[in-house]
């Protein structure tokens, strides 16, 4: 039985699926029962100094097979509130990474301090929510902010910071490498993907916020790209995210690059429940490439096979027959 | 793993049900089920869950109670006016059972008319105890009779059937009769107090739930109430699966996630 | 019958369809037999100044429902030998947009002048592939080169000249207003959106040049989101691209903002007729719409009817049923 | 409209046909057949399309002649390696035709093999004319005998059967004989002038055809033969829409998408 088990920046999980944010992330007994499902930890719903209700319905508008696209605004009970949430949470067991936004700096860090008083195990920055007015993306897209932000919140607790990356950038690499500069510890990559839907018959926008971001089967691409990009450019562990809901989805990004991967849109339907299948099916697929540990793989797309040996197994064990040459 | 995608319909009947209540009816043919729910969306306005008053086609049906500023809005539209339906969602009712009881407080009795209807075309006989702040207010009291179900009220103001909540005329149902199911929409409180007497009684029920709701689709966890999505794992909740939540009856969450006890006067 | 036809930037078109660049553009035949099937125009693959075989193969990988995802590597004839395409497209009737790429605004408008003697209706410029070094995206993400580059090419020539725009950046309407300062005439918006595959077994990237870009279905709501945010920022036409495969994806591109619209992976199947069947889709969509001229209908999504009328259509004609409230 | 995907798949039997030609068998059953090809991934190297010679499954095949760099690459892979296939992709024979000539040149009897053998289990007579350089190199002659079809050959040096190109022997025949179908793939000249006699002979003829390939699946162009694309419209494509292009059997294009001459000795 391969080996699931990470280091994530310093923090051990018992196997490399987290629970994205936003998702199944509001209250504490969800996210519980993803960690009871078989998560190897959860990442909140974006927290905020004060509470938001977030935009008006539709919030969400299924997008058949390409995916969900979603503006929900940033809704969170607030971090005063908030905290009760983690109790319930870590009471199941769950390692808990507190997801804030702000929009300064020093709101950041204030938000980083109080998050980091409720014992998580390592906080994540959004830097990338595609739709929020003042906060997010808008921030997140200028290397020298994201820098400013993240060295303020390191400067700020003694966790590891997660930087969490939008793909609405003409250079993710960019952005992961101001990140490292400020002292983040990993970077998450990636947020949603800015996109509209209109409905044509009532000639308008669907969603209440007009814009919003796209996620789900549609940007794996993109998310594998970006992390393939942040591999080369930074040092620090990465946590791809994008349009995952299968094991073979996860070894691409193991592939790519990520140490960890989160899962949000592929929860839709199969519930929580899709964690235990994904770690089942990872055991067994790594097994059959012959990697007996997880991390043992990161980025191994980087280095492919040269010539002849292209076609060989990249992996040494039992998916290589050996066999001379022209036998029938 | 493809959601049901949304679909614009034009108004075809807008009925006035009470004088708090309207019944929207559009072409709509989705193959749903009584006890499911869809999302409505008034362009402009929001989106609100609604479960189906008329689930089965050609015509889909819901049933809206005037409560704040959107569903107060609904009661304007008219026909020929276009909203959007995406659905359906959530689990059905469950037919099997032999003799059911119906408590429905107030615009409970929209999931649960389409419900008692196809229990009677299964053959099965529904009692019904029907409640209402006042006798002009009994949703759904003609389509009950009609169909064949015995049908007993009570308004809070005693202007018909028993005087206050429905909670006493369930339980005198319940004393005298043998049923094997119970179903119930209402207020939390309410159906606590009902499914508590019918757990005496050995009579499964089976509550209706309402919560906030965004996405539909178990991601947002705007619905979370105890480890369940109310969205995908409701609307229909069986009662040993309610009666240990703290929340049940006593606290909701707000749009911003914020637990709320709920106050007097509201579900 | 609702009217298609369609002035872009000074060029009447019989119908706003136009062929995207790099399908079924490297040879003038196809762009005939496009045009005989139904397009409205037809935009040319990409051409530089001197030949490219482009990348390796795999050059193209079916992505399932989501799209395909392809890197390859902007492989023409060279400016010297296209003009014969072309005459054989524009022997066939076909408005015929020539596309064309280059590394530098002096290169660009050399180009730009030597394809503007082939009796092309007007230039697209590709500051926008995802994946070819020196070329693309890598110098249309910065929104200073692209207006020096629009600048010297419509310095140099008498057509009208588009700019065609990467969904790669942070800031589309920036891009946008860039080139509408250098004088472009039009924009055309969107490219691919940058991707990656991985193949598990193998452990390295499928495409041979490693990142490629998306089309298909999953990029129809980022190349939205791109145009309405243009739409907001610039004064001269947009040609909506991205995902495009009905009447209805066309009309949203339409609600959003595009004057015209050019369509490219979702000929893979259908081929040519395509055109053929969207146009008359269109015509239908829009009388039932109540919509007589399509150009009528460009960015209508933008002012969406306000209050208690957002559930009337907002169109007037044959959808509007009005019965007094209440009748049963 | 979702295009098949691809599979990565290790190779169970490298067989060598011909000092020159392999054969690869992989487990791969995608409901291929007779004259599909599909696209062959060679990891690190190159992807090129081949035409299935073993199409059915539950081992597929293909037949590689060492023409450049990467199909002389294929010739060094052996068993466990492991190839991408995508596929399959382009027109199948119409197996209708009761009495059918084959005329094969050099590899083209790749993808005629399987088709005489789907037209022998239905039962019909199926004559070949089969040309190489040299007897060694005459591909898949014991199948095509093994099947129950009448072969003749010819050789450029003469060491085995009529010396000199297929042509003459495909003439033969088709005066002998009266066929229904005449299905031909080699050098494109040659099957220029074995479709010619055929149409004087009003025998229907249905050329394999070869082409630079990239996307295969009709998008990119690089296989455009006038208006056809090889990828989608062909490989296999009648006669009456070849003999006016001016292109068949002339030129065909380089994978800049320039328009190259056929040289003396290519296809
Ligand atoms: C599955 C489901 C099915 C439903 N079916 C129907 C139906 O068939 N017919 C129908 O009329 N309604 C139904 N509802 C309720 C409906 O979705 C709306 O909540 C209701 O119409 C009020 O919406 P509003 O926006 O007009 O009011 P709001 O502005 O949201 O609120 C009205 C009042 O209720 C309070 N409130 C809002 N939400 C809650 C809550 N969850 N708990 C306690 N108090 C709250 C507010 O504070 C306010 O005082 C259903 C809800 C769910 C979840
Ligand atoms: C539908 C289809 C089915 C095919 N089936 C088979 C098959 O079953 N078996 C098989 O061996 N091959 C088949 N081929 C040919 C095969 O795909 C390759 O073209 C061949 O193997 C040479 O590839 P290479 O990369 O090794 O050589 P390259 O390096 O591409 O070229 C080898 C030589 O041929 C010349 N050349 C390349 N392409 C062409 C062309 N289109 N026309 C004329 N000259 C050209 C080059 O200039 C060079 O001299 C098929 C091709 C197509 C389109
Ligand atoms: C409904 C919804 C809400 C989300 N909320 C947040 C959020 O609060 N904070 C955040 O960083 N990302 C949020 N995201 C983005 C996800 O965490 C994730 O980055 C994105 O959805 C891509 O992953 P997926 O394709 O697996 O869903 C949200 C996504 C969805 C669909
Ligand atoms: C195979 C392929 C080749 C392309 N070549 C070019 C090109 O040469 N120049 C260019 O500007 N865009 C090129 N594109 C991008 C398309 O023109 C278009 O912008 C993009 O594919 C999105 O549209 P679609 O989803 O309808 O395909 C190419 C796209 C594909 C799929
Ligand atoms: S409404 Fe979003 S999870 Fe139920
Ligand atoms: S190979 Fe691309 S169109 Fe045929």
């Amino acid at each position: 039985m391969a080996d699931l088990t990470v280091d994530l920046a310093g923090v051990p999980l018992r196997n490399p699926l987290l629970l994205a944010s936003g998702i199944w992330g509001e209250t504490g007994a969800s996210m519980a029962s993803a960690y009871a499902a078989g998560a190897g930890g959860v990442v909140t719903k974006s927290i905020g100094t004060a509470p938001r209700t977030g935009y008006a319905n539709p919030t969400v508008e299924p997008l058949g097979p390409v995916g969900f696209l979603n503006a929900m605004g940033l809704p969170n009970p607030g971090i005063e509130e908030y905290p009760a949430e983690i109790d319930v949470a870590r009471a199941g067991g769950a390692p808990v990474i507190g997801s804030i936004f702000a929009a300064t700096p020093r709101e950041f860090a204030a938000l980083a301090r109080r998050m980091a008083e409720t014992g998580v195990v390592a906080l994540e920055l959004n830097l990338s929510c595609p739709h929020a007015r003042g906060f997010g993306s808008e921030i997140g897209r200028d290397p020298r902010r994201v820098e400013r932000i993240v060295r303020s919140v390191v400067g700020a607790v003694d966790l590891p910071v997660l930087a969490k990356i939008t793909p609405n950038t003409a250079d993710p690499a960019g952005l992961a490498r101001a990140a490292e500069r400020g002292g983040a510890h990993a970077i998450s990559a990636i947020n949603t993907v800015r996109a509209l839907a209109i409905d044509v018959d009532l000639a308008r926008p669907i969603l209440a916020h007009g814009l919003g971001g796209l996620s789900g089967p549609a940007i794996k691409p993109v998310g594998l790209a970006c992390v393939w990009q942040i591999y080369e450019a930074v040092q620090i562990p990465i946590v791809g995210i994008g349009g995952i809901g299968s094991a073979e989805d996860a070894l691409e990004y193991l592939l790519a690059g990520a140490r960890a991967v989160q899962i949000g849109t592929a929860l839709s339907g199969p519930g929580v429940a899709l964690f235990g299948t994904i770690a089942r099916e990872l055991s067994a697929r790594l097994d059959a490439l012959g990697i007996d540990r997880w991390e043992a793989a990161v980025g191994r797309a980087h280095r492919p096979a040269p010539g002849p040996s292209a076609a060989r197994s990249p992996f040494p064990g039992p998916s290589r027959m050996a066999e001379p040459r022209g036998t029938p | 793993m493809t959601p049901p995608s949304r679909t614009i319909v034009p108004i075809e009947a807008v009925t006035p049900e009470t004088p708090s209540t309207v019944t929207l009816r559009f072409p709509w043919t989705a193959g749903a089920r009584p006890g499911q729910f869809v999302m409505v969306w008034i362009p402009g306005e929001d989106e609100l869950p609604m479960s189906l008053s008329y689930p089965e086609g050609p015509l889909g049906g819901v049933t809206v109670k005037a409560m704040g500023e959107t569903s107060r809005k609904i009661q304007d539209l008219r026909r020929g006016d276009r909203i959007g339906i995406r659905g359906p969602y959530g689990t059905p009712f469950d037919l099997t059972p032999h003799r059911v009881l119906i408590v429905a407080g107030g615009s409970g009795a929209a999931v649960l008319a389409p419900a008692a209807e196809a229990a009677r075309r299964e053959g099965h006989s529904v009692d019904v105890a029907l409640g209402a702040v006042t006798a002009g207010e009994l949703l759904f009291r003609e389509r009950f009779e009609r169909m064949g179900a015995r049908v007993e009220v009570a308004t809070d103001d005693g202007s018909e059937g028993t005087r206050g909540y429905v909670t006493p005329v369930a339980d005198r149902l319940l004393e005298g009769n043998p049923y094997d199911a119970l179903w119930t929409c209402g207020p939390e409180v309410m159906m606590r107090r009902v499914a508590d007497r019918a757990e005496r009684a050995h009579v499964p029920v089976i509550c209706s739930v309402e919560r906030q709701m965004k996405c539909a689709l178990g991601l947002c966890d705007a619905c979370a109430l105890g480890p369940y999505h109310v969205c995908v794992d409701g609307p229909l909740l069986p009662w040993e699966r309610l009666k240990d939540l703290e929340e049940f009856g006593r606290s909701y969450r707000d749009p911003a996630g914020r637990r709320k006890a709920y106050g007097p006067g509201r579900p």
